[in-house]
């Protein structure tokens, strides 16, 4: 089968592949790159678990066809931490208990991280809105929210 | 079959190489040829894309407003001058679903999805589509009907008058899950004034036929009228006339004609 | 006036484990020689939180830290037999197997200890941070770890226990239906009020407020995660879930989460939860198991709801906002009932 | 917001505990929210193949062929899986502790029961290659009569979903149609109540829904050992029933799992395991078989539907004197767990209130749907929907508040429950009292006082006579004792019990029943 050669930032790293045609980026990353953490929850664009950051925009790397983030730049969760150190989302999410089954919590961290880069003081109906793609099966939403809230610089006052 | 992807330059070569084989389809933003290639859709091998810039120009400055097929439904959301838009964009899926899909995209969407070519429908959009022998601009209204036969053609841009008044055009889902849901039904009403009367009114409903589809009938209860109370009754009660619903597992065919007058009327008083 | 609000409430037991082939679990706990513990077990995590909570019951019996104790589990060829994760059983049979294999373990622990402070080990205790001191005098102490290497290299004893908790099975009897089908029950009773459209049938939540009795809330938040995400499931359930919209008709099945209707982040509403203790004499600490029996109360305190809203009773799930309006129109519009 | 009601039953608890009841971070917080919690398909094997299944299209038919030559010579196509292939065609989940016949094939052969049903596996270089080789298999269906209503299957002539139960309805202590509860006499006491209310109710099936699919990866491993990857809710309920499909001893596989991306009950039966194992047996190589979505939602096992009849009798005074239940489980196509979801339904009645006569009839009924499975509340959930809504009628038509009407009604300790054991640790009332404190639900000062750890027993400890009924008396016991481990192929049937001593009908003494033991005995000499 015809590969075709494909190049771009995957978390601040260059990273080379070749993929089959019509490969898309959630494969891709998992498959050929190792990276684990987006999850495969429907391939149809429905459940948010395979959610990533192209050149900072929320995606769904399940219905991105790979090749077209040639050249871009693609962050993660496995991306997102400084160091050692946990992201202020991850943080906030693991005092909040906002995960039990923690198969969501990938995908739901970067729809957070999306929202909070643009607007980091939203109000809940803006956080509302913000995770409204991505689905949990466990939590009931409540705890997600509120940890985004309270990750959010100023969000507690606005909410 | 393995897939083959096809990257053109040209919109004018990607229209010749998807008019060209049966078993090609355009790729937009993905949420429809990336989803049917995840579940198994074998009679897709191959992809065709296009890095025409025309496709992603969005012309908004004048009173008419062109769009590219392949502008999202974040970068409308981005465009002040798109005010108008805004309300069906918002109504598209979740954050990342509006990064990807395209207005263009959104023409070929079954129900219970398509509610942007709702909007469309009632600002009686030009669709302007590639074919063999160069484009054309299409009518969304004729467009939509002969959509079965569409797959083979590529969508250039649509293109739209700005209402006259931003109260002029109207739109709203009824989802039963907030804030993103499926359609139950979708509304979207242009109703231009002149004076104090309604003149080229166009009411459009989603999910009230096999495709997106104008109530005529409550189009002519409102024309020539002004936005009283009455009339709106009148819109209302001929809101469900000449259209076709189906049962699917969002809402019933007979749930569907129940309620479309209800929000017809709420949409035209303006109530929540 | 097209939106009316309306008050229902329900109230639930719910028993506690499976009364089928007999219903074990086993647990193995073992020290490595600095004093840390591993927990052994088949048992599945499949978010309702098994690895903490068998791990805090495990701290508490030993009379360690938590931080000292991890859970390995679901490794077919080192955990030992569990049934499985299902039936409100974990925290119940999982736990209990958990505590008798950690107070085997703190056996040998106290008596290794005793070997080395020279006391008998019954007049020895944990307090809980790492160190067995003499009861009384709390200067004549070793740290777990201490005892953890003596016991290795010096006493040449395993600090290890063995658990299992079986609930045997109990035979039903085909006439009467006569069995001991479970050992414990946990109980609850919700309060939910809705707002429901007389137009277009439509019901959205407006509170809960509930009281639910578990035995003993072992971690107050985990109890909490379930409790929420629960009641979240039954709200579905009550309105919105179904992979047959036309059952017993199959058609039109969904496919898909736009599809499938469950409730989103903006149709959540505040729920108020109180929990009562009232510890089961077989349980670990007295626990119950609010895993499964979090979503029952819901669904009829919605349906009950909607009748006090606008009366009519729609005893067919989900209740859509298609049944609520062809009843409402059945009876010739809404009819508010007393506002309680 | 969630509060402790600490000085609510103080009495019965010690408070003074270091670890337990503290608000300790999940050991496996950490994990989730850097994404390295790891699931089952969060493993990559060298050179892993592709498993996909052909699905029949019809809910009930006959296969007249099956041709999977030109799939077979498909591009990138490993091995292509017939019934056949699979060592034990044939199984019922809980065989495992003797209860209920086998009757489900992991792939259908001669008809299929359910629109849905695997009749083919497909292993395969990739996913494409497999849907593409899926496209190529060639079925010829002969349909058949279908039954989709619980009620329809129970009437003569209805068409047989599953010659393992002919008569549509899985099988109780050999010879019931449903599993029964009796205590007391329900229909005189209907007769001399005050109101009867008799209403029906019905559930839906249920989709679990968990954010993470079914699924398993497996891999032969050093020393003829298979490794397996798991998303099931029993690890050794997977392993053994793999051992038993596949026909070799349960230790030949290592399975790993208990990081699973939710489950609710959907990923109990085992549904990708024996396949995927059986792929990597044949091809020698690393096998996925995931489900997608759309596979997870219409043909992964439900929550079953139930249709319940309540008929209650109740008096001007609020006591609920009678309560009649009937209830139909949908099983679907095969039995799964519903079988034991009937029973539990069944020792749950009549809801925690004390009655003093109950009837229950809890039947588990074959329709050609997708086979039903356990659900969060199993067994329970739609019994309670019924019977609250239920209550929530009776208070209206006596007139009293409902959440009154719930305390009054409410068993306490030492009570006589329906199954015949007393009622302990019951804690229904202070539940109502303090939920209708917190929504500001105004409720009487003497319900406010009553307690259940106060006037229950005496006269409600007693078990009621019970009348005889005049059915066909019980047929042969079998006491048979479980064995976990999987019996050898031939002899899986357990041998024919001897003849009991015969028995007279009941009446039934006060004293609990043994002769008749119905699904098995693992403790076959226990008695209570």
């Amino acid at each position: 089968m015809a590969k075709t050669a494909l190049q771009f930032r995957h978390n601040g790293r260059d990273v080379a592949i070749f993929v089959d045609g019509g490969t898309n980026l959630l494969v891709a990353l998992r498959e050929l790159i190792g990276d684990m953490t987006p999850k495969f929850g429907c391939g149809q664009g429905g459940c948010g678990a395979c959610s990533v950051l192209v050149d900072g925009e929320l995606h769904l790397s399940c219905l991105t066809l790979a090749e077209t983030v040639a050249g871009r730049s693609v962050e993660t969760l496995d991306g997102i931490k400084d160091g050692p150190n946990l992201h202020p989302l991850q943080r906030a999410f693991a005092d909040n208990f906002a995960a039990q089954c923690g198969y969501c919590t990938p995908g739901m961290l970067m729809a957070a991280k999306a929202l909070l880069d643009r607007n980091p003081s939203p109000s809940r109906d803006e956080v509302v809105e913000a995770i409204s793609g991505n689905i949990c099966r466990c939590t009931g939403y409540e705890p997600i929210i509120n940890a985004v809230l309270a990750a959010a610089s100023g969000g507690r006052a606005r909410a | 079959m393995p897939v083959t992807v096809r990257t053109f330059t040209s919109s004018g070569d990607a229209a010749a190489a998807l008019s060209s084989d049966r078993s090609a389809r355009y790729l937009g933003g993905g949420t429809l040829v990336m989803r049917a290639l995840n579940e198994g859709d074998i009679s897709i091998s191959t992809i065709v894309r296009a890095s025409d810039h025309a496709l992603s120009r969005i012309e908004a400055t004048g009173s008419r407003v062109t769009i590219g097929a392949g502008v999202t439904f974040a970068r409308i959301l981005a465009e002040r001058d798109l005010a108008f838009l805004h309300a069906p964009a918002r109504s598209i899926g979740g954050p990342a679903v509006r990064n990807m899909g395209t207005v263009g995209g959104n023409l070929f969407a079954p129900n219970p999805y398509g509610d942007f070519t709702v909007a469309l429908l009632a600002l009686d959009a030009m669709v302007s589509v590639q074919g063999g022998l160069g484009s054309r601009d299409i009518p969304i209204e004729e467009f939509l009907q002969g959509r079965e036969r569409q797959t083979g053609t590529l969508v250039l841009s649509i293109s739209c008058q700005k209402p006259g008044q931003t109260d002029a055009f109207r739109y709203r889902k009824i989802a039963r899950i907030k804030p993103k849901g499926g359609s139950v039904i979708t509304l979207a009403a242009h109703l231009p004034v002149n004076g104090n009367r309604i003149v080229g009114a166009r009411i459009a409903l989603g999910s009230m036929a096999p495709t997106q589809i104008r109530a005529r009938a409550a189009e002519r209860a409102l024309e020539g009228r002004s936005l009283d109370a009455a009339t709106i009754s009148a819109a209302a009660a001929a809101a469900a006339e000449g259209t076709a619903p189906g049962d699917n597992a969002l809402g019933s065919a007979w749930y569907r004609r129940e309620i479309v007058g209800v929000h017809l009327r709420r949409l035209l008083s303006g109530q929540e | 006036m097209t939106r009316h609000r309306g008050r229902g409430i329900a109230s639930i037991n719910y028993p506690i484990g499976m009364n089928l082939g007999g219903d074990p679990s086993q647990a193995l706990v073992h020290s490595n020689p600095s004093g840390k513990f591993t927990v052994a077990l088949s048992s599945i995590d499949l978010g309702q939180g098994m690895k903490s909570v068998t791990r805090q019951i495990c701290a508490e019996t030993l009379g360690v830290p938590v931080e000292d104790v991890y859970v390995d589990t679901a490794d077919s060829d080192t955990g030992p037999h569990c049934m499985g994760s299902f039936a409100s059983r974990g925290t119940h049979r999982v736990g209990n197997a958990v505590m008798a294999a950690a107070r085997e373990a703190r056996g040998v622990m106290m008596e290794a200890a005793a070997e080395e402070l020279e006391v008998n080990a019954a007049d020895l205790e944990t307090d809980g941070r790492g160190n067995i001191h003499v009861k009384g005098a709390p200067h004549r102490s070793i740290s777990t770890k201490d005892v953890a290497i003596a016991a290795q290299f010096k006493q040449g004893k395993t600090i290890s226990g063995r658990g299992i908790f079986l609930v045997p099975l109990s035979n039903v009897d085909p006439e009467t239906g006569e069995m001991s089908p479970a050992t414990c029950y946990a109980h609850a009773c919700m309060v939910a009020e809705v707002e429901v459209d007389d137009e277009t049938g439509e019901v959205a939540m407006v509170r809960m407020d509930s009281a639910y009795e578990l035995g003993r809330a072992l971690n107050p938040r985990l109890v909490e995660q379930q409790l929420v995400g629960g009641a979240w499931m039954g709200v579905s359930h009550a309105l919105y879930e179904t992979p047959e919209p036309y059952y017993p008709d199959p058609s039109h099945g969904p496919r898909d989460f736009v599809e499938y209707l469950m409730p989103g982040p903006g149709d959540i509403c505040p729920h108020d939860i109180a929990v009562l203790e009232r510890p089961a004499p077989d349980g670990p600490f007295g626990a119950k198991g609010p895993g499964e029996m979090c979503a029952n109360p819901v669904l009829p305190a919605v349906a009950n709801a909607i009748f006090n809203a606008v009366g009519v009773r729609i005893d067919d799930l989900p209740i859509t906002p298609e049944k609520v309006l062809r009843a409402i129109k059945a009876q010739g519009g809404a009819r508010p009932q007393a506002r309680r | 917001m969630l509060e402790l009601r600490k000085d609510i039953f103080a009495d019965e608890r010690d408070d003074n505990l270091k670890e337990i009841g503290k608000p300790t971070q999940r050991q496996d917080m950490l994990g989730h929210v850097t994404g390295t919690s790891p699931y089952f398909n969060d493993h990559m094997l060298q050179g892993m193949l592709h498993l996909k299944v052909v699905r029949s299209t019809h809910s009930h038919a006959r296969l007249r062929r099956i041709d999977t030559s030109e799939a077979e010579r498909a591009q990138g196509v490993r091995r292509i899986i017939r019934g056949a292939d699979v060592p034990v065609n044939l199984n019922t989940l809980l065989s495992l502790i003797n209860f209920g016949k086998d009757d489900e094939p992991s792939l259908a052969v001669d008809k299929v029961r359910y629109k849905g049903e695997p009749i083919v596996a497909i292993v395969a270089d990739s996913e494409r290659e497999a849907f593409e080789a899926i496209a190529k298999v060639k079925i010829d269906y002969e349909p058949l009569a279908t039954v989709f209503d619980v009620e329809d299957a129970l009437k003569p002539g209805a068409p047989v979903v599953n010659e393992v139960y002919p008569r549509n309805t899985f099988t109780y202590h050999e010879t019931y149609d449903r599993q029964q509860l009796r205590f007391g006499d329900a229909d005189r006491a209907l007769a001399t109540a005050d109101h009867v209310l008799e209403q029906r109710y019905q559930m839906s099936p249920i989709e679990h829904a968990p954010t993470e699919t079914n699924g398993s990866i497996a891999a032969p491993d050093t020393n003829g050992r298979y490794i397996v990857y798991t998303s099931t809710q029993a690890l050794f309920f997977s392993v053994d029933t793999c051992a038993k499909i596949l026909d070799v001893p349960s230790n030949t596989f290592h399975f790993i799992g208990g990081t699973v991306g939710g489950g609710f009950g959907g990923k109990v039966d085992t549904l990708t395991e024996p396949l995927c194992i059986l792929g990597a047996m044949l091809t020698g190589r690393p096998v996925r078989y995931v489900f997608g979505r759309e596979e997870e939602m219409q043909y992964g096992p439900p929550r079953g539907a139930e249709r319940i009849y309540i008929k209650d009798g109740v008096m001007r005074d609020g006591r609920i004197v009678a309560r009649n239940i009937r209830a139909y489980f949908d099983s679907g196509a095969y039995t799964r767990l519903s079988s034991y979801a009937a029973v539990k339904c069944a020792a749950h009645l009549p809801g925690p209130y004390t009655i003093p006569n109950v009837h229950g009839d809890v039947y588990c009924v074959f329709t050609n749907r997708t086979p039903a499975t356990a659900m969060r509340g199993f067994g329970v959930t739609a019994m309670d929907f019924a019977i609250e809504c239920q209550m929530d009628k009776l208070a209206h038509l006596v007139g009293m508040d409902p959440m009154e009407f719930r305390i009054l009604n409410a068993y306490r300790d030492g009570d006589m429950k329906a199954h015949r054991r007393e009622a302990k640790n019951t804690a229904l009332i202070e539940c109502v009292q303090v939920a209708a404190e917190k929504a500001k639900w105004p409720i009487r000062e003497e319900f406010r006082r009553m307690s259940s750890r106060k006037d229950g027993g005496g006269a409600r400890a007693a078990i009621p006579a019970t009348p005889p009924e005049s059915h066909a008396p019980v047929a042969a016991p079998s006491q048979q004792r479980t064995t976990y481990d999987r019996a050898p192929v031939a002899t899986r049937e357990p041998p024919p019990p001897p003849p009991p001593p015969s028995s007279p009908t009941p009446p039934r003494p006060n004293a609990p029943s043994h002769g008749a033991t119905r699904f098995s005995s693992v403790f076959g000499t226990r008695r209570r």
